[in-house]
């Protein structure tokens, strides 16, 4: 069976890679993506756990973070689009002032 | 790019979209610029010319027989038309009458051709809708009117068979077998279509209240034909102004007032029934006799008599050589041709060649159009009005 | 023949169903055009192939060839590794889905029962629609790497679509999945088996979901003529959609025309077998009733097209799944 | 058909109407021709239209003849119908040779648009008014115009 | 088992990584693409079938779509590093990786490679139903208020300004 420290592991790994990312990133599309595979860094520390405690609570977390990952995909992609339209770009560092 | 749309100033969100030449529903080559919001057709132009050969210019180098060949290649779906029309023109200059056996052939292919250019026409409209099958069959039946064709004429699309006074030759004997048939059986062939299209919900939801064109903006902007009668205007040549003895047959004009294209695609369907019903008449009142006009110096002799009397060899010779010398003048003669009034405008100085003769093409005028159909309405209904108003280019090009 | 273990002999019995599997469903792909072009040429009144082969039957091999020495061209400025990756997810996805589709009862092997399906998952229909939800990518990737303003506008259109009419076709499903309590589509199969009885009465209607779930089942196969890109919904175009309508066509006789249940008879080989034959006769006729459809119907504009999938069918999906559930409530308690 | 054409009801009319824009009229093979003068053109075409018993509200056709080398050299012609009497009528504006120009029938006939393209396209007369005045047939950059009498019919252009 | 399990999970961080350094938006979104879908066969390798099919239907079928449509829709190029990207590289890539060795330290710390599943249970989408339906429900609702929410944001947000 594989052990729980492996899967917790990989979990890290890819949060890090996320959060690394989200530092590094200038896209702001790309840095969305970031957070969406934090999510599910997350998501699968969630399963494993619920594995390992016998318990469908997890699982049920993981449900519920899909659906917010999906409310914030449309919410934020509609931002984007919507700051695109106003200032023609998607370089997070062009958009630094609170004024759409 | 020779003809493109501006952007205005303060719209640069529109998208400039060129359509054709060589776009498949385009029917030939035109080429189509539309300025797009969103699906939205703000503006379009129209960028004709492709097919152009320059006929008219072309015309003033051949004598009038010549000049026939010259218009089966204009609106090369219905060639007997064009050569009605412009017979008829060159025979208004001579003030030549012609023997009524020769007119009622004339009508009686010339209706036929008319069916056989709106089944071109409602096979094409069909597959540009994606009715793929409507298609097929009306190619068909195009067949068999193109074999009746290459029987009398001698080929199949471009006949050149109608001349100054008359026609080329006499048809073969029991040409009318094989024209009977058609007539018999075709009301079921274009029943089978209607049960395919008519009334199928598809069909409606694309045709209906889309390309809307009012009696008013039709006359004035010079639509003709199905078109025409689309928009509910009861104006047919044959009926208003008769030519080449159409008083003596009895049919209707079908008219619609809705000016959509449902509306010109039924009244094409029933001009069909209409046509059939010409042709039903013409065959069972075929009159005996010449088919061409007694008038030596116009018409060539009978081959038997340019064999065997001089007068037949020397007129022969003459109207081969040189042709014959309409009086100076000009006539303007006009026919209902499948897509609207095909007009034939004729200068005459009196020389064996036409000093100018220009052709009124109804494609050419239908296609102005298309602007009012298409602006203001989805990018998808632009294949639809343009398969409705059913241009042919080599006669907008000319 | 020396006994294998039952590892062994499960690898291998699973190594062969994917093969044959496979096999069969790369020719049914390719002669499916082939029938196609049959079909709708006889509707037109045509001959359609006929030069290959006595009635045609090897142009899809010839074709094959065609398509191996034809030149690939790829056009300037296009984005490779997209431009090549999209027709083979397509296709790759094609297949993937046709894994969990039953299509026979059972056999035995060395006293170890088998299903004549690759491979029995739990939430086989919800892999389907997972599968199937992927396969909007191809299609949008496919518009999107060729660099052009017409094929992305294509692109972007035709997975709006899918994306609407997927939504409708898994409303529609919902009601047979609460008839038969599971996800699994050997589940859903087998609960329909045998006849209707009301009371006492046999009807000897088989007790196919189609019975008690029309409305679902016309949403489904009108989602399903969408999804699969189809007359009168063909607003694109492509040759995947041949493998794709095998699989809805599979899933639609699972689902609503009781899998491979008919009448059974004969020798115990005829009636391991007649399950299958029935199976594939099902499919064969959803099959022949897209190609029966694409040689009749006109096509849809797309902004008709869009609100016909959300105004219509979308509502008739939930009103029927709406009914269903009172209906399964009323009747368990 | 030997009427006098002056005696005709449209001619009468017309001659009520703007005598001065009336230039002549002529007959053949029962058509009527009526030659008006180039500057009152659009008030003679409005009254065509609009005056009752005339309705002439379809534009069928416009054309030219090059004269070449008499003078003047061009005659544009337009061909009217009358939807409700089935009447045709041609007029004709005669144009000299150098710098042909005559008001555009757009505002008039909508109908007016393509056909004066074409004929400034293959004449070369200009159409002052017309709201897009460009080539319809021939490419933008031809050079001459092909129904003039003097264009060459065959050697390199 | 285990096997694909460690395949899965190499090409997972592969593919990580690839979403990060990629400066192509579009492989960027590919990439994530096969990540979820790679965790969605490791979910299943972990006994959560109905989770798995939902990653892979909700999140790689539907809102990574929309990542890719936006991504195609703004035309979004190759990015141009920039000055103060450099800085933040010099600064952050230390602090990341310091993090990973510490949440790593602390994670093997914690779970001992002993540590054994739990027995097999019953994942099933009746039991997740279930819970789900039961003991969740009041989150259930909430959850689709804001996808109710959102809906109507992402609609007044993207719609051109008349």
């Amino acid at each position: 069976m594989i052990p729980l420290s492996h899967v917790l592991t990989l979990s890290v790994i890819l949060f890090v890679i996320g959060a690394a990312g989200f530092v590094l990133r200038r896209n702001i599309i790309t840095v969305f993506m970031c957070i969406e595979l934090m999510l599910n860094a997350a998501n699968l520390a969630f399963i494993a756990f619920s594995r390992y405690l016998g318990t469908l609570d997890g699982q049920l977390f993981v449900f519920f973070v899909i659906v917010v990952a999906a409310a914030e995909a449309a919410v934020g992609l509609a931002i984007i689009i919507a700051l695109y339209r106003n200032r023609e770009t998607l370089n997070i560092e062009d958009l630094d002032s609170m004024k759409l | 790019m020779p003809v493109t749309l501006e952007k205005i100033p303060g719209q640069e969100e529109r998208v400039i979209l060129n359509m054709g030449p060589q776009h498949p529903s385009t029917h030939g080559v035109l080429r189509l610029v539309l300025e797009l919001e969103g699906e939205t057709v703000v503006r379009s132009l129209y960028d004709i010319g492709y097919l152009h050969t320059g006929f008219e210019k072309s015309f003033e180098a051949k004598t009038y027989t010549q000049c026939i060949t010259l218009t089966d290649r204009m609106d090369y779906l219905a060639p007997l038309s064009n050569n009605l029309g412009f017979c008829l023109a060159t025979e208004k200059l001579l003030e030549l009458e012609i023997p009524p056996t020769a007119q009622w052939i004339r009508v009686l292919l010339t209706e036929l051709t008319r069916i056989q250019s709106h089944l071109v026409w409602l096979g094409s409209h069909a597959i540009d809708l994606g009715a793929m099958s409507v298609f097929l069959y009306c190619f068909r039946e195009r067949e068999i009117l193109e074999t009746i064709f290459e029987n009398v004429a001698g080929q199949r699309m471009m006949t050149s068979y109608f001349r100054v006074g008359g026609l080329a030759v006499e048809p073969p004997l029991g040409w009318l077998k094989p024209v009977e048939k058609f007539v018999r059986e075709f009301p079921d062939h274009l029943r089978e279509y209607e049960d395919l299209l008519t009334k199928n919900p598809i069909w409606l939801e694309r045709t209906v209240g889309v390309g809307k064109v009012s009696a008013e903006d039709a006359v004035a902007i010079g639509l003709s034909g199905p078109s025409l009668r689309g928009s509910g205007v009861k104006w047919d040549i044959r009926k208003n102004q008769p030519y080449s003895s159409y008083e003596k047959f009895e049919f209707d004009v079908p008219t619609r007032s809705e000016g959509d294209v449902y509306a010109r695609y039924l009244v094409r369907l029933e001009e069909m029934r209409q046509s059939l019903r010409i042709v039903r008449q013409a065959i069972d009142g075929m009159p005996e006799g010449r088919v061409r006009a007694n008038a030596p110096h116009i018409v060539m002799p009978d081959r038997e008599e340019m064999k065997t009397s001089i007068e037949g060899l020397i007129y022969h010779f003459k109207l081969v050589t040189e042709g014959f010398h309409p009086p100076i003048g000009e006539v303007y003669q006009a026919i209902e041709s499948p897509r609207g009034e095909l007009g034939f405008y004729m200068v005459s100085d009196g020389s064996p060649k036409p000093f100018r003769c220009h052709v009124r093409a109804p494609s050419f005028a239908n296609l102005q159009s298309l602007g009012k159909m298409i602006e203001g309405r989805l990018i998808a209904d632009v294949v639809a009005c343009i398969g409705s108003i059913d241009i042919i280019l080599g006669e907008v090009d000319r | 023949m020396a006994t294998l273990s039952d590892t062994e002999l499960f690898l291998l019995v699973t190594m062969i169903k994917i093969a044959v599997v496979m096999f069969v469903l790369m020719t049914t792909v390719a002669y499916l055009s082939w029938l196609e072009r049959k079909v709708v040429a006889h509707i037109q009144s045509r001959w359609g192939p006929y030069l290959v082969g006595p009635h045609g039957l090897l142009q899809p091999l010839a074709d094959g060839v065609k398509f191996l020495f034809k030149e690939d061209i790829v056009p300037l400025e296009v984005d490779r590794v997209v431009y090549w990756l999209a027709p083979f997810l397509s296709f790759a996805l094609a297949f993937l889905s046709i894994a969990v589709i039953p299509f026979g009862g059972t056999f035995t092997i060395q006293g170890r029962t088998f299903n004549f399906q690759i491979t029995d998952v739990n939430v086989g229909l919800l892999f389907i629609f997972a599968v199937t939800s992927l396969g909007v990518y191809s299609i949008v990737l496919a518009g999107w790497s060729a660099n052009s303003k017409y094929s992305f506008f294509g692109g972007l259109r035709s997975s709006a679509q899918m994306i609407s009419y997927e939504t409708a076709m898994g409303l529609a499903v919902v009601g047979t999945l609460m008839i038969a309590g599971t996800l699994s589509l050997r589940g859903i199969v087998d609960g329909q088996s045998g006849t209707w009885v009301i009371g006492t009465f046999n009807t000897y209607l088989p007790r196919w979901n189609i019975f008690v779930q029309p409305v679902g089942f016309f949403v489904y196969l009108t989602a399903a003529v969408a999804e699969t890109n189809r007359i009168p919904f063909d607003l694109p175009e492509g040759e995947a959609e041949y493998s794709n309508m095998v699989t809805v066509s599979c899933l639609a006789t699972l689902l609503f025309f009781g899998g491979w249940h008919g009448p059974l008879f004969g020798p115990g080989w005829l009636r391991m077998l007649l399950p299958i034959f029935w199976f594939c006769l099902k499919v064969f006729c959803f099959l022949f009733f897209y190609i029966w459809m694409r040689g009749t119907l006109p096509r849809f504009r797309y902004d008709q097209l869009m609100s016909f999938g959300w105004k219509f069918l979308l509502p008739l999906g939930l009103l029927n799944v709406l009914a269903t559930s009172f209906v399964v409530a009323w009747l368990s308690a | 058909m030997a009427t006098d054409p002056n005696s005709d009801p449209i001619v009468q009319q017309l001659q009520a109407f703007a005598g001065i824009a009336f230039e002549e009229a002529r007959a053949f093979r029962g058509e009527l021709t009526l030659y008006i003068r180039p500057e009152s053109l659009i008030r003679v075409c409005e009254f065509l239209r609009d005056a009752p018993g005339l309705t002439f509200k379809f534009l069928a056709d416009i054309t030219a003849l090059d004269l070449y080398p008499g003078e003047p050299r061009f005659e544009v012609v337009y061909h009217l119908l009358s939807l409700d009497t089935a009447r045709r009528l041609r007029l004709k504006v005669r144009l000299p040779g150098e710098d042909p120009r005559i008001a555009s029938a757009v505002p008039v006939w909508p109908a007016a648009n393509a056909f004066e393209r074409e004929v400034f396209d293959l004449f070369g007369i200009v159409f002052e008014g017309h709201p897009f005045l460009e080539r319809i047939l021939l490419p933008e950059e031809w050079e001459g115009h092909p129904l003039r009498k003097d264009y060459p019919t065959e050697g390199f252009r | 088992m285990e096997i694909l399990f460690y395949i899965c999970a190499a090409v997972s961080v592969l593919a990580a990584l690839n979403v990060v350094l990629q400066r192509t938006p579009v492989y960027s979104a590919l990439s994530l693409i096969l990540v979820l879908c790679l965790l969605a066969v490791i979910y299943l390798l972990l006994g959560a079938e109905f989770i798995a099919v939902i990653q892979v239907i909700v999140y790689a079928g539907a809102i990574m779509v929309l990542f890719v449509f936006v991504i195609m829709l703004l035309n979004a190029g190759r990015e141009v590093p920039s000055e103060r990207s450099r800085l933040a590289r010099w600064l952050g890539v230390p602090l990341v990786i310091a993090f990973l060795l510490e949440v790593l330290w602390a994670v093997w710390n914690q779970f001992p490679s002993g540590t054994a599943p739990a027995a097999d249970f019953d994942a099933g989408p009746a039991a997740i139903g279930h819970l789900l339906f039961r003991n969740y429900v009041l989150p259930f609702e909430v959850t689709s208020v804001l996808i109710l929410v959102a809906i109507l944001g992402a609609v007044v947000l993207a719609k051109k300004e008349e």
